[in-house]
This record gives structure tokens, C-alpha cells and sequence, in this order.
């Protein structure tokens, strides 16, 4: 898969991509991650699913979305002339899940990749916990690689104490990509009410408040594995951006931003344009974990 | 849906809590259409704890002056800063989002019920309403005198009946034991308040199988569909207030359940 | 050992609390955890050390200190009288080190407890290491209770898959207490020059920015322990210090805040106060653990 | 050392990065006694990305008028705030914080030498060797004639000599170069700019044995002695420039190893 440029949308932050066609054109961006995808329809977490938190917020939607069928069926041929690549987020709670979602969308020729989500904090079984060991993000890995032809890309959880250590156990079971990273487990509490602000008490933490945390974690994977990383957490400005490449990060996504600020990427995407020609840098390539130490 | 820089052309202060805001757009391009319910996002800069942006109600319109209203409580950091702008200062908002109200297409007696600032809404609404040769009932309430705010300006699209608590303006209480809901009969009703207020709004057209349209205020983060964090839970499943709603009939809603 | 009040404030954030007697009462404080202290004396490393981020700052101080033998011979006789508890933080990088240092301490009649540094994440050996597993932290801790009879608090690592299994083992191994969390292991670029903001490359996030992340932990440890937890993670206020205390906390620690109001511990003490008189609630321990859910 | 709520008397726009802020304690607290080299912290509110407190050198002092100055560049959100203070605004800042520069006991010929925003503290260090009777040369460098700021201030207090990049005012280049460098000798030279200006004043005055003192901008998080994050690498190993400094002997620096 070649992008256009290293500049892609988060998913779960960026609808279908119909969503922003108001505010930006979509084909500034080098990808777009739709929403995560499951077999069957969810109707994801009871309200309220958000809290906001010092620069940052933290969700639990839980994965609602129509299922992979109804994504098949009336949301690909919404988006698959969309002049960038469309990325399906593939979620599950159990092994099968995964391989029967994603062989559903093997066939469609306008989905370069897929994204496995084995990190989401927001469901009760699966998600997450696929992500916090080598041995079951290992083997959702390889089961899904068995039925998958496509660019496949494992995004793995933050909530962990060695994230090379998983980021290496899907690598040998033939990722192509690890992106990284998905939210980190987070709670708040109304003081007054006593009452935690989610309806499922915890959730997930984005936004800059995580930036310092991710970019360690992708400059940590970057030297662990071989495989282009897809670096997040907190990305708002091409400042960001270049910090994230610098630690090692091939490409990266934009999330939570693009909230406050819906041309967020292109703007993202104006900025590196910007850098690379004041430095002099021929290609955003060069600067892919050209961090200078000491 | 549009993502405009707008200019604070008057901000006055209608009482210890509420600012009425008059913003067009900086760059004098013409406002997209808006409709009664939608609302506004706006970015609230310069502040410390505030990330995301404020879900605003659009008050009216004056297309003559290419001019939105904004009704403001201030409660909290974001939109206290929104109450503190400076005439000439610079907000950064998405316009318009979500639904709008229905306006009928029959004729027949409106009310229109609100509380607290959740009034912002309806005098957009009753403004739309009277265009269309539609006189209707204001029933509006608050703590107390000052907090029924824009009087005059509601009593130029219809009747206006109020209540307070402490008995200072209208009727003693709370807007459902108002006694024109015992003595007149309303074809539709429209909402907007406090959730208690609306959930007992509710109840009283459910009772009386009157039509009835209620306005949310469900936290939002983006405002447009993308995040999927304001939903509510209805007949239908989950859906997003920002882009569902924030206008739903009542008997799509669960509160009656 | 009963405190005055459940507001201490956190290691390396105080310095002895010397520094702060122009700013406030100390003795309005439930306790005072002293600077990181070592067997040796240590530089720390090399400045830049600190770099400021979205609602919080990385730092690389290093455990910097003067060594045990100079605080029990010149900062002890300073700090004894203080009317509030005064508990020594003690870091080190092998288990040898820690009992040594913990030695030293044992004769001293005005520190009532120590809390042990198993989580340090800016120093090359040992430190964050031995909170990171079950294994080695409770090896420390077993070698230090076995030492120690004064009050053991163990303060744990943040950088982990599950914080509760950590709890879990070195509340087997004696401890009477675990306070959490340390830092979050963070990185930051200057994206002009390409060079990390600090010397180490990688510091420890502290501030708000964590706040969710650690509430959800002590939350967590909370309900997987049954030995008294102290929270600290991004307190600011009296209403974050109410959070921590109804996820968990019988007694929180303010860190990073202190550098911008350093009265912010005496105003929280204040707050806390007037929180239980609004909700008529006879003593703080009534709020802790008390949020309700559902 | 006090945290003080300060009001601010004036703001003045020296150039386009420039403001010169004169506080005054909000409840017209006497102020602690401040030396020259000192520093205060203050805290940026209404910035959505400042978070630590901001440390700025003492300008000036007027007893007379219980009023400190501060000189404040705009160099990022933090300083841009201060610099947009309205007057009558508060800033909450702790006081005085730091060491300061030696005030020789002995007569001899001071050199006060300060590049950019540096020569900030140099204007209370010249009025104070002023005050003891003691006669000083100023020599400030900037990018132009607009970057060297108050200078009739400096000239009540001495002789000032200044160099600029582009020749605007003052010899043209840096002020290492001066002229006055080569013709007079001096016994103490105190500095305070940019590092590789105050090195390179450094090795000047080391080279030639001349006392010297300068006054770091280390990154700071607390300013008081708290967090250790300040640390400069000297002769007595890592020590605090909030506390120990800002103002170093170089002989105690590692800049010239
Ligand atoms: C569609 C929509 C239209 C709205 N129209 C208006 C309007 O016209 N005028 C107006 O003043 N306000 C309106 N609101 C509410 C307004 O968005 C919130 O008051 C505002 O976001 C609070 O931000 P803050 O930073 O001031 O307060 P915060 O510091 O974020 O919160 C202060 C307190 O208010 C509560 N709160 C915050 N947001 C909401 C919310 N959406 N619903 C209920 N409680 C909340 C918080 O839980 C907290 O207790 C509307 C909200 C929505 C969703
Ligand atoms: C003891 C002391 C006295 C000072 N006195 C003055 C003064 O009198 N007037 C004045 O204008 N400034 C002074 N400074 C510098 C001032 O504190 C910084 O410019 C300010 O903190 C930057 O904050 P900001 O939010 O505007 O910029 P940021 O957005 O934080 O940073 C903008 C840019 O400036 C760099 N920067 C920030 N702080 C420093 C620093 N301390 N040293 C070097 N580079 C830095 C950042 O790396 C970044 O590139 C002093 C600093 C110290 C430590
Ligand atoms: C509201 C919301 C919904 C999300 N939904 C998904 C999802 O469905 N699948 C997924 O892999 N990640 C999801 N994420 C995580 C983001 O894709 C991203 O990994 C994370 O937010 C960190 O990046 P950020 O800080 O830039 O937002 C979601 C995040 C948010 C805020
Ligand atoms: C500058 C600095 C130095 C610290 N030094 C120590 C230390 O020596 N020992 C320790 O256990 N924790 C140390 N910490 C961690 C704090 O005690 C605390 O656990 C952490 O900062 C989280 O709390 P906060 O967000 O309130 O700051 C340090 C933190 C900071 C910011
Ligand atoms: S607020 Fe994001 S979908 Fe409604
Ligand atoms: S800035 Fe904290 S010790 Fe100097």
C-alpha cells in the first residue's frame, strides 16, 4: 500500500469519512480508518459514553456500528470512490469473530487494509484483552492472516507493561503493520454525585494527554520491529505529527482532534509540506525515526 | 455544516448568569440556512481546562444582519469564556448542526415549553412559526424573574405565560402545574430545558396523546456524527443527538418506559 | 500510623518540605513524602530534565539526592519536628540496595513509615524494574519488610498490564500499605531540532494529563486488595482528591500541582472539609470506596 | 518568598515582542525585599497550553511606588499571555525568588554585558551599583536598533555601549566584538542573554582573569527549589539555578571545559 502522504484519520474519530466532506476534501489524506467494524450489529454502551478530562476525554461507545454486512452492503459503495485509502477497523470478542468479519471484507477491491483492533477498552469480552498478551494477540493474528490477502495492520493496545513484546508477536505472525496506540483504560468520577461520569465506569483515554506516552511507545516499537509503524495518541498539529515520525512512525492517524478541529489533518497534512521544504528534507521518508540522539 | 470564524458584534448581559450573544460571520460570507433546534459548536480558546468544544443552540437569526443569537449560561469554564467575549472578539464555531424542529404543516394550537436557558431554542422556533402565520403559547420557567430571559422579544411571536418558583414573575411553580396546560388544548408542544421539566412535559402530551417535541442536551464531543458519544437511546436503538436530534418526538424517546 | 488528614504530599515533588514553610503550614498536612533517597548519593542526570506537556510534564530528575547517611545526619535533625508525618521515599537499583538504605532509616523515631520506590522510571537500573514484575516486586518487598517494622508503603509502577496482580503480590509479602502511581514512562521531541527534550530521551509523565488513567488504577487496586491505598495521579483540587478517595483512596498525595500552587495541599485539605459539611458526612473514611454505581 | 496576587499598572508595547509590565501587590502588600538577578514565577491563566508557571527576571524595583517591572518577550503561549495582560489584570506570581548578582564591596570598573530579553535583570543591577555609588558601562546587543530596549533607563545608570546584527545602532555584529572590549579594562563583568553569548563573554573574561557572573534561563518547573528539574552542571556537581542561581561565578560553570 502507498500513500500519498503519511497523514491518515483515526478510527472511531472519523465516522465513514462522510462525516467531514463538509469541512475538508478527503483526498488531501493518505487514509482514512473507519469505524470499527464488528460481525454482528452492536449498539455499543449506554449514555453517558463521555467525560472530558485535562486535555484530553474519554470515551466508551463500545463499538456501536451496523455490522459488517450492512457495512458491505450500503456503506462501501458510499465510500469506495473516495480518492484515498479506505481502511476497515476490525473488531471482535472472540477469535472467529475476527476471521469471519474479515472475510467478509476480503473481496472488496476499494479496502487496500484492514486494521485489527485487539485493543479496545470498551466491550466486555475480547477487545482489549487480545492486545495485553503475546500469546492471544499472536493468535488472532494468525488467524486472521490465514484468510486475509490484504495489507494487514495489528493495532495494539497501550494498556501494557512491554508493548514491543506484543508488537514482535504479531510481527512474526505476519502483520504487515502495527499501529499504535489505541486509548488507554481511564475512569472519572462526578464528585458531587458520587457517580462515575461513564455508564460503564471505565473507558478510553485519547487526546494530547496521551501524546507523551504514545510517542515513547512507537519509538520503543520502531526499534523492535521491522514493519512500518502507524504511530497515535494525541496528534493535533504537524508539530505533533513530526514528532511521531521522528520516534519512528511511517504514517500517522489522526483521532481525537479531529473533533475540535475537523480539517485538522489537512492542515496536518499543509504543515509537514511546510517542514520538509524549510528543512530541506526531499522526502518524509528520511525523517522516519531520524530522531538525533546525544 | 460549515467551519466559520464569526465576529462578537454585541454581548449583553441579561443577568448574573446569561449573556446574549449577537456573532456574523467574520469574513461577511452569507449563513447557510439554519433552522429552529440546530445548534452550534463552538471552540472555546484561551481556556485552561476546556478541550472540546461547546454545544450552542441557535437563538435566532436576523438574516437582515446575517446575525446569530447566541443565549448563554454560564456554568462552567467553557462557557464562561464564551459570556466574557469582547465585542469584536474572534469564535471559532461549526454551524449549523442536528435536526430542527418540525414545523407543522397543519394549523392548531403550539405550545412551546422551556426552562432555564433550554428557552434559547424556542424563541427561534416561535419566530419561524409566526412567518408562517402561526401564532403560538409561550410557557416559560425559572427560579426566579430574571431568569425568564428575552420577554419582550418572545411576546413579539405569541402569548407569553410564565412561572418562577419563588413566585416573582407568572405563577408560583413549576411550568406543568402551570394552569393554562388545565384551561387551553394544545395540538403540539415543543420542549427545551432541564431533563426533569421535559421528562414531566412528556408525560402530560403523552397523557393527552398531544404531539410533542422535545430538545436534548446530551454531552456531545464532535457535535456532527463522527464520534458517536451523545446518543440516546430510543424506540429506533442508539442514536446521536447531534445529528437524530437533538429533536426527537417523545414517543421515540424511552423516559415514559 | 493515624493521619491528621488524608492529604500528603507526593516524593520529588516537596523536596523535605523545607521549601515550602514560605508558602504554607505544613502542619495542616496529613504527611510529607521526603525526595527519592538512596544509599549513595546520586547526580541524577543530566540537564534537560523536565519538559512541559498537554496539562503535565515529563521529568528526568533521576532519584538526585544527597544519599541516606547525609539526610539521617543533616536533613533528619531539620525535618524531625515538623508537626505532620515525614515518610521517606527510598529508591534503589538492586535489592541489596534498598534494605541497606532502609537500614539506615530504621532507627529513626520521627519517620513513622517508608514508602518504597519500586517505580521509578528514571534510572537505568532496578527502579521501575522491580515494579514491573510480580516476581521482583515482591522480592524487594520481602527483603525490605523483613528489615523494617515500621510502617512499608509500596508505590507502584503504573507501567503495567495490570496493576492489581502487583498489589496483590506485595500485599502478600507484608506490605501495609501501597501507594499509587509513580510516573508514567513518556518521551518528547523538539520536532526543529530533532533532538529529544530530555537528556534521557525517556522521563516520567506526571500532572493532570494522568489523572484518568491513574483514578481507574487506584479503582482498581482498591477492590483487589484489602490493605489501606493511597491515591496520587494529577491531583489539582479538592474535588480530584474527592475522586481518588471515593475510587479507593484512604489517604492521596498532590505531586506535580505543588510547583504551581504551592499552597494547593492546604487548599484541598480545606476543600475536603467543606465538601463533608455540604454533604453532612461525619469523616472522610465514610467516602472512601463510596462511589456508586449504577 | 510570598505567592502575591499582583495588579498590573501599566503595559507598555516596547516593540513588536516587547512589553514592559509594572505590577504592584493587589492588596498593597509591602513587597518582600528583591535583589537584582532575582527572578519571580507567574502563572498563566486563560492559556490552554501553559501548564508549569512562567519565570521572567526583575526588571526593576520602585520602592517608591511598591512596583516591580518585568520585560517580557513573546516567544510562545506563556510569555504571549503576560504580554496581552489588560492593565488592572491580576498575575499571581511568587516572589522573589533565586540568588542574586555579587554586588562588589570593592570600587573598580563593571561591565554589565546583555543580548535580547537578557538585559532584563542588567537594568536593576545597574540602578543598584548606582545606588552604592558605583559607576557602570552597559553593553547590550540585539538584532537591530528596536531590540535594544530601554535604553534611556540604562543611561540614567551609566555609560552604554551597544551593538547590533544589522549596524542599526551601536557598532554592527556581536557584542563580543565591541570595541570597548578591546580599549577598557574591567574587573567584573556580569551577563545575562543568550547562551552562546554569555560563553562567549565567558571566555573573554576568563581569558583575561576577569571576575565574571552569569545569569542562566534554565527550564524551570517549581522556581523554588522543589522538583530539581533546573539543574546546572557546576563544579560542585548538579545544583538547582532556581536556588543556587540564576546567577553562577562562571568559574563554577562546565561552559568552558
Ligand atoms: C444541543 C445543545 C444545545 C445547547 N444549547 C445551549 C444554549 O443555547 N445555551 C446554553 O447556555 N447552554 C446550552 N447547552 C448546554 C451547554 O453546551 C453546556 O452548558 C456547556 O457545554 C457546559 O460547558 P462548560 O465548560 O461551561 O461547563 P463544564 O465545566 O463542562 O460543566 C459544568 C457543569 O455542567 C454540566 N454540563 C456540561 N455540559 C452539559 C450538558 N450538555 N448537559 C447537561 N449538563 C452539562 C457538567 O456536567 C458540569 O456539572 C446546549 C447543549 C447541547 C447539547
Ligand atoms: C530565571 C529566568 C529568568 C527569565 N527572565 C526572563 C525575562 O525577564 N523576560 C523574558 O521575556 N523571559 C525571561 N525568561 C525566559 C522565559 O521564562 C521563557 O521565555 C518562557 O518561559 C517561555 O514560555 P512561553 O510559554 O512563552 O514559551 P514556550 O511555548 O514554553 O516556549 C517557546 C520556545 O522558547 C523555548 N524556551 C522556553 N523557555 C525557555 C527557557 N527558559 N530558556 C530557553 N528557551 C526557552 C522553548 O523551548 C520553545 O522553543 C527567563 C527564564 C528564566 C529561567
Ligand atoms: C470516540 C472514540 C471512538 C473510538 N473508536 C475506535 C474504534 O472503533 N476502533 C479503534 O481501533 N479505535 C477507536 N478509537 C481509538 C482511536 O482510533 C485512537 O487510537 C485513539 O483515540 C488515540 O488517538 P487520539 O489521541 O489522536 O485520539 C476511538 C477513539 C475515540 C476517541
Ligand atoms: C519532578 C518529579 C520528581 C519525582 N521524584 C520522585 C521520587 O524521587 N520518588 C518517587 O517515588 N516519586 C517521584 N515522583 C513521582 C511523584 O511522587 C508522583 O508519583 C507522580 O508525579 C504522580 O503524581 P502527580 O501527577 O500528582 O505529580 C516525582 C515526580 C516529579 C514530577
Ligand atoms: S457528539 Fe459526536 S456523534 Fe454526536
Ligand atoms: S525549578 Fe524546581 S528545583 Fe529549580
Amino acid at each position: 500500500m502507498q500513500l500519498r502522504n503519511p497523514v491518515m484519520t483515526a478510527s472511531g474519530t472519523f465516522g465513514y469519512g462522510t462525516e467531514y466532506t463538509d469541512f475538508m476534501d478527503l483526498g488531501r489524506l493518505g487514509g482514512i480508518f473507519v469505524k470499527g467494524t464488528t460481525l454482528e450489529p452492536r449498539q455499543g454502551n449506554d449514555y453517558p459514553r463521555m467525560a472530558e478530562t485535562p486535555s484530553g476525554m474519554l470515551n466508551a461507545v463500545g463499538l456501536q456500528n451496523k455490522g459488517v454486512d450492512y457495512f458491505v452492503e450500503h456503506l462501501y459503495p458510499l465510500i469506495k470512490d473516495y480518492d484515498t485509502h479506505m481502511i476497515v477497523n476490525v473488531s471482535g470478542s472472540t477469535v472467529e469473530d475476527y476471521v469471519a468479519c474479515t472475510e467478509k471484507l476480503v473481496g472488496l477491491e476499494k479496502i487496500p487494509a484492514i486494521e485489527l483492533n485487539i485493543s479496545c477498552p470498551n466491550v466486555k469480552e475480547g477487545g482489549m484483552a487480545f492486545g495485553t498478551s503475546c500469546a492471544s494477540a499472536a493468535q488472532v493474528t494468525r488467524a486472521v492472516r490465514n484468510v486475509y490477502p490484504g495489507t494487514l495492520i495489528v493495532k495494539l493496545s497501550p494498556n501494557v507493561t512491554d508493548i514491543t513484546e506484543i508488537a514482535r508477536s504479531v510481527e512474526a505472525e505476519g502483520a504487515d503493520s502495527v499501529s499504535l496506540v489505541n486509548t488507554f483504560l481511564g475512569m472519572a468520577i462526578d464528585a458531587e454525585s458520587r457517580r462515575p461520569k461513564l455508564s460503564t465506569v471505565t473507558g478510553g483515554l485519547s487526546g494530547p494527554c496521551i501524546k507523551p506516552i504514545a510517542l515513547r511507545m512507537v519509538w520503543q516499537v520502531f526499534h523492535a520491529v521491522k514493519i512500518p509503524v502507524i504511530g497515535m495518541g494525541g496528534i493535533c498539529n504537524w508539530e505533533d505529527a513530526i514528532e511521531f515520525i521522528l520516534a519512528g512512525a511511517t504514517a500517522i492517524q489522526v483521532g481525537t482532534y479531529n473533533f475540535i478541529d475537523p480539517s485538522a489533518s489537512v492542515k496536518i497534512v499543509e504543515g509537514i509540506e511546510e517542514y520538509l521544504l524549510r528543512h530541506n528534507i526531499a522526502s518524509v521518508t528520511d525523517l522516519v525515526g531520524a530522531m538525533e540522539m546525544g | 455544516m460549515k467551519q466559520l470564524d464569526f465576529t462578537v458584534r454585541s454581548n449583553e448581559k441579561l443577568n448574573d448568569q446569561n449573556h446574549l450573544l449577537k456573532v456574523v460571520p467574520s469574513d461577511n460570507e452569507q449563513l447557510p440556512e439554519m433552522l429552529p433546534g440546530q445548534f452550534v459548536q463552538i471552540l472555546v480558546e484561551n481556556a485552561q481546562h476546556t478541550f472540546l468544544r461547546r454545544p450552542i443552540s441557535i437563538n435566532n437569526i436576523v438574516p437582515e444582519r446575517n446575525e446569530i443569537w447566541l443565549l448563554v449560561q454560564s456554568v462552567g469554564e467553557g462557557t464562561q469564556k464564551i459570556c466574557e467575549m469582547a465585542v469584536e472578539g474572534r469564535l471559532n464555531m461549526l454551524v449549523p448542526l442536528g435536526n430542527s424542529f418540525t414545523i407543522p404543516s397543519s394549523r392548531g394550537s403550539y405550545l412551546l415549553v422551556g426552562g432555564g436557558v433550554g428557552t434559547a431554542p424556542l424563541l427561534f422556533l416561535g419566530k419561524k412559526l409566526h412567518e408562517r402565520g402561526i401564532a403560538c403559547d409561550f410557557l416559560l420557567g425559572g427560579a426566579s424573574e430574571q431568569n425568564i430571559l428575552q420577554r419582550s422579544d418572545f411576546t413579539n411571536y405569541g402569548t407569553l405565560y410564565c412561572t418562577t418558583e419563588d413566585g416573582s414573575l407568572g405563577e408560583k411553580g413549576y411550568v406543568t402545574h402551570h394552569s393554562v396546560l388545565q384551561h387551553k388544548k394544545y395540538d403540539f408542544i415543543f420542549t427545551c430545558g432541564p431533563k426533569p421539566m421535559m421528562v414531566a412535559v412528556a408525560r402530560y402530551a403523552h397523557e393527552r396523546g398531544i404531539r410533542c417535541e422535545a430538545s436534548l442536551e446530551n454531552l456531545m464531543a464532535c457535535g456532527f456524527g463522527a464520534c458517536l458519544c451523545c446518543v440516546e437511546k430510543t424506540t429506533r436503538g442508539n442514536v446521536c443527538a447531534c445529528t437524530e436530534g437533538p429533536v426527537f418526538d417523545i414517543n421515540e424517546l424511552t423516559w415514559l418506559d
